[in-house]
């Protein structure tokens, strides 16, 4: 190692946390399993598994010099980077304490799960095939060159727009494509006729204990360092995280009966928002933004089933939404002390507005660009299984495989 | 006094349990099965070969009613739970020699 | 030769059996299913407002017996599967032309 | 027009299903039971002490068929799902009064 | 980072430490669910979920300052740390190398376990809302003051009494809380009539496993830093729950047949009581202390089988004798080259005679403060629901919700 | 800790990445028990847990001695660490920056691992206590051999022949062995006859998910500490990963349908074959490995099927072919600018000639051993239960349990 570039206790504790968010993509084939009828869950299970699979070898062969290789006109990275090619695994050229290949692997799991999450809005009828077609176009199109504007020196970071640990990059990316795509792959047959209730909630629950556990490396490791940015991200998570988990199951026992899903969804709604802004706010208004992240998500979601939207397992009303408003609390409540930006609470609007704008935009290409891709493939290859499979389910149509339980 | 042993689509379960409901027909016992009919389940293409998928998911409800309200049942089931497609399912009817009911020692011979 | 269609609380199961057992009914089918009765299941207060869970889950003995033998059987499912609640459950019976033995090939229409 | 209840181990499920397709038996519904027979069940020895298994898991085809074939499906039963041991199973008869076709509402009661 | 007080590779240590610890909390949420009838699993899984989510709002905003705030005459800390005030991301005023944030979360993980380990005694009829206002009122007044007596230099930590991870704070208090609700809330309906049998022994495993793993966090993380003591921890846990794993099995198999449930308990029962030991004794005695603790907890079941009360998954017998016995062991195996420590065994019976009376005093505390508080919640409230939603299921009747699972 | 021979940092992560190889032992238990009948899952879950709480205290009273002692002939350890004496958790002895105390529970949990690859071979079909026996002599008289030779400066480790983190002594070893005991318990009643399905895939990707993630301690631990070497590893893992996963599905959809259990197979080859070579290759090498041994170890399961071979859950297939497979890519794929170490792809065929002399060697005293020892186990106490037994089920004829699931 060259030790004048790096630092060896970061190094070790980033390699701790990329391995962390490997397990949240996991974590989200377990969430999404839980969530879909018995005859789909295999299937439901390996989108994720592909998907982690999939951008795997994209990111290796040219997906990360997309992101982060040399910025081309603010809009995305040159090839020099491809196969790896001059990411050293013993010094840093990004101005961090840890060797590129470090934070190449970090930001590979970030991509990875970024496809895995978008997967909820293809449920119980996407064909395996155009699947991957869509996967991999979706990464290189979609998510890399996002991925660049925000981090990789793209016209969004140069405008001083901010997003911790993928507030924006993931969660607006994930939730607003999975909205566009249901326009394109449209509603499950039977939805909104009859029920489709989850076959399997403690495997969501599974999943659910493995994206908060890994969260941490998530957005702990976006300090990208051992430092008190780190260990605030860290505090922060776990209270908007718990704020979403009671908001939220007390909002829908208003309504109704506090189910385990309204309390797990809650979670995934505190730990969406405070994500863009974990390196900005303290925890009082960590647990400000868990707390509303809770309601608002919880209200998105109740919107779109009053839309007939079969966004199916809730990207978009969870991450999207989640992360949208999180971005935009970046410019609300972040604190000078903590990380040296000021919100409107602190007297400071400029942020908000740039917030305001980055994640605008962002979240029209998100839409158009995933429409227009899904649109393509779906003419050339079919998104979507016949009737016939779709009744029969996915794990015996695309999988040949079933399940006892 | 006669059994109904009704074989539907697990999806169409809550809609027959209301149309039951809306005529005071509340007794019944579901299982959850898989079956298939002459049409030997549905039939898939998978590259140009085809795919049999025999034994989908079913749910059995049976119930026993007296002789008079067969008729009244049939005709609900077979609105309820038709879609029009292979898979509608079956209704099988039996005699009933006798009924007890275990918390008052009841007995019904005739119904 | 005739069927009984037993149906009883699950935790009941364990004592019927033995119940059986003692008199030597050893011959069963067990099929765990849901069901209602008239009183249409449970009825559960939440915040003023009723909420009615039907579909309890209930267990099914089927048990073919010759025919001087099931009013044996009666009695003893009365005894044990009794508890004095609403769902305590029921018993069908039906006729049974023949039964045959897989193994010996044994056919018994009387019995 | 009759049914019968079948009941075999699980294991035999595929080869009895293929012997049926073969002489064109295909309506069925499958539920998973468990039941014993009148040896009551498996007997295992545990350190000196026997060990009684009852409710060993088992599969019920239901099939309902005209009286003329009720004798062929008895013939396949028996020899698919013949293995010699305790356990093979029963196959039990009944009378069937009328059956409903939910689809094309046809109505069947002489078959 | 003030790295003249902090070091950074503590720190980092710390943090993932207290990942594994927070995971652990999901670990007893699938430990306990897989133990209960179908019914009642979902219902199980949430209230440890929401114990963790209960918790660190309360830990945020008053019960770290209660418990770890300025002393109060040895009893209780004051208020001067509520909403985390005055708690440093980047420096250390508790004579630990990792910030105070940092211990903050890191205990934040225990308090929130402990919580979770004492619905053991509420499965499959307490009423949701009423163990919301319990969790709160005995994490507040049985938790915090014990945490401050113990390691909040209260009046035992002055005393010389020694809990290097837990075993008393954590274990005794769970295990003897939940004894005590049993005397409140009384038995399950049907409990000794019919069978109550755990529907699904994977997830019951699923979750010893991730208890097994997160235990190092636990107890290596209790050495507050990378040291000998840490590493020492580490070892003789894992020998522990190895030892009580088969000690208990083994016993289970001389009366009937070697069970996995017989075998996970003796992994819970060997990882208690090494918890205030782990950092005083040697891998020998880890052996002894795991063996025995496998066969006292064994008994301690069949005990309390005996008197037919329903503590129904064992945190009693598991945690709160393994714990108790634990806490004696310290006494009896310390070994001044490991800890600095004299037990029995090296002729000093001081520190026995300490450990006795502290955990002798802490044991009578939990079990009346926690009666009377349950005995408060039940007649204001009703810590029960009615006979007719105990039926139905839990599941059904307090969260609407069911699982084919 | 003396600090002139130790790395706190390192030593921090080699404990951390400790705990992620612990949690695999129990990611082969879920990932085993998925596979089997729902009669069989408890027994195929204890088996990996038994051989996890066996092995730790056989290695902490003699095993750790025997592979890891003062070397004897280059052939086994001597006694003098039995009990862990002289295994100083403050120091190193064995030219590493980590204390021998944590050296020694990292190779732990590899020996445990190996044992619970093993039960691959007796599933659904062993009798428990012969196992408890059988797991006891195989890790003495198989593994820790092994072990000493390649890493415990045996006669393979003397001559040159390299194996980073296990491709040899752990996978080869136990796939090896699994195939050699075949022969002796042979095959499950029933089998070719009846199909005997997985009964709960979720169960088997949860395994598998474990083992993905747990894997980056494995082989990045296996550097054992924070450098060049362990990031490379850690990347090249990853990528290999994903290759096989991708490829085994790939062969099995041209066959047929792409089931998840290709794709979580394939993982597990990517994973098994890159094992040896992670120190030694870089990333599109680890694509070529990973590629190929999802390919090649697809093959040998079709084989092992055509043979009538019961190695029910294809530890052999998976484990020996492809860690056998990756021993060899060692020596044709390392890179002398990653690992100091040249093959054939730059020009040497040295270490390809040592490397398969080692495998080949090893090979054989694995399935010879084996035998001999499973033979003789299965003449004094029979290896396998009763036909009434195995037909029950052994979840409940060996440990009077059941499971809904
Ligand atoms: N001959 C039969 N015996 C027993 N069950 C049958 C028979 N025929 C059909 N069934 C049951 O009825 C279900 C629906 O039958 P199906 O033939 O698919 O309906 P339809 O003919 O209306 O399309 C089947 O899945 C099976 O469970
Ligand atoms: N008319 C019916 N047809 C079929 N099954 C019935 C009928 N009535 C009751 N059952 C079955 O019997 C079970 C017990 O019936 P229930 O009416 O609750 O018993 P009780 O009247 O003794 O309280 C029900 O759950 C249902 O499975
Ligand atoms: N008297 C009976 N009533 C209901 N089911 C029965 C009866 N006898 C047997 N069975 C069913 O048939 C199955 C096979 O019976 P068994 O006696 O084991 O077969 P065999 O006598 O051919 O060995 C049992 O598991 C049970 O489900």
């Amino acid at each position: 190692m060259d030790t004048s570039t790096i630092s060896l206790v970061d190094t070790g504790f980033l390699l701790i946390c990329t391995a962390f968010v490997i397990l949240m993509t996991f974590g989200v084939a377990f969430f999404y399993g839980g969530l879909v009828r018995r005859k789909n869950i295999i299937s439901m299970l390996m989108l994720s598994f592909i998907s982690f699979a999939l951008v795997t070898l994209q990111w290796t062969f040219f997906g990360y010099s997309l992101a982060f290789g040399p910025d081309f006109m603010g809009i995305i990275g040159g090839l020099e980077n491809c196969g790896l090619l001059g990411v050293f695994a013993d010094q840093s050229t990004r101005n961090l304490l840890i060797p590129d290949m470090v934070f190449m692997v970090f930001q590979l799991a970030f991509a990875a799960i970024t496809l895995a999450i978008v997967t909820s809005a293809l449920a119980e009828r996407v064909k395996l095939s155009s699947f991957i077609i869509f996967g991999l176009l979706w990464t290189t199109l979609v998510y890399d060159p996002i991925a660049h504007w925000v981090w990789g020196n793209g016209w969004a970071a140069t405008m001083g727009i901010l997003d911790f640990a993928g507030g924006t990059v993931v969660h607006i990316t994930a939730g607003f494509s999975a909205l566009a795509l249901v326009f394109v792959i449209r509603n499950r047959h039977g939805f909104t006729q009859y029920s489709m209730n989850p076959s399997n909630i403690p495997l969501t629950l599974i999943g659910g204990a493995l994206l908060w556990f890994g969260w941490f490396g998530f957005n702990a490791g976006s300090a990208y360092a051992i430092n008190e940015i780190a260990v605030n991200a860290f505090v922060v998570t776990n209270i908007s995280a718990a704020a979403g988990s009671l908001s939220w199951m007390t909002a829908s026992w208003i309504y109704g009966k506090p189910g385990s899903l309204s309390m797990i969804s809650g979670t995934i709604a505190g730990l969406g928002a405070i994500t863009p802004a974990a390196g900005f706010v303290g925890p009082i208004a960590a647990f400000c933004i868990g707390t509303l992240a809770g309601l608002i998500c919880y209200y998105a979601l109740m919107f779109r089933l009053k839309q007939g939207w079969d966004e199916s397992l809730d990207a978009w009303a969870i991450h999207g939404v989640g992360g949208f408003f999180g971005t935009l609390c970046l410019g609300i409540f972040a604190s000078v002390t903590i990380g040296g930006v000021a919100g409107i609470i602190e007297g400071s609007t400029t942020q908000f507005g740039l917030q305001f704008l980055g994640a605008g935009i962002i979240t029209l290409y998100a839409i158009i660009a995933t429409y227009g891709i899904a649109f393509f493939v779906d003419i050339l290859f079919g998104l979507r299984v016949s009737e016939d499979e779709e009744y029969v389910g996915l794990d015996l149509s695309q999988h040949g495989e079933t399940t006892d339980m | 006094m006669q059994k109904l042993e009704i074989i539907i689509r697990p999806e169409k379960l809550e809609q027959v349990k209301k149309g039951l409901d809306e005529e005071g027909f509340h007794g019944m016992t579901i299982t959850d099965v898989k079956g298939r009919g002459d049409q030997r389940g549905i039939c898939l293409q998978y590259r140009g070969k085809l795919m049999k998928v025999d034994l989908i998911p079913k749910v059995k409800l049976e119930m026993i009613v007296p002789d008079e309200k067969v008729d009244d049942v049939i005709r609900i089931i077979k609105k309820e739970a038709y879609t029009g497609k292979n898979g509608d399912g079956r209704i099988f009817i039996y005699e009933v020699i006798k009924s007890v009911k275990v918390r008052t020692g009841e007995v019904i011979t005739e119904w």
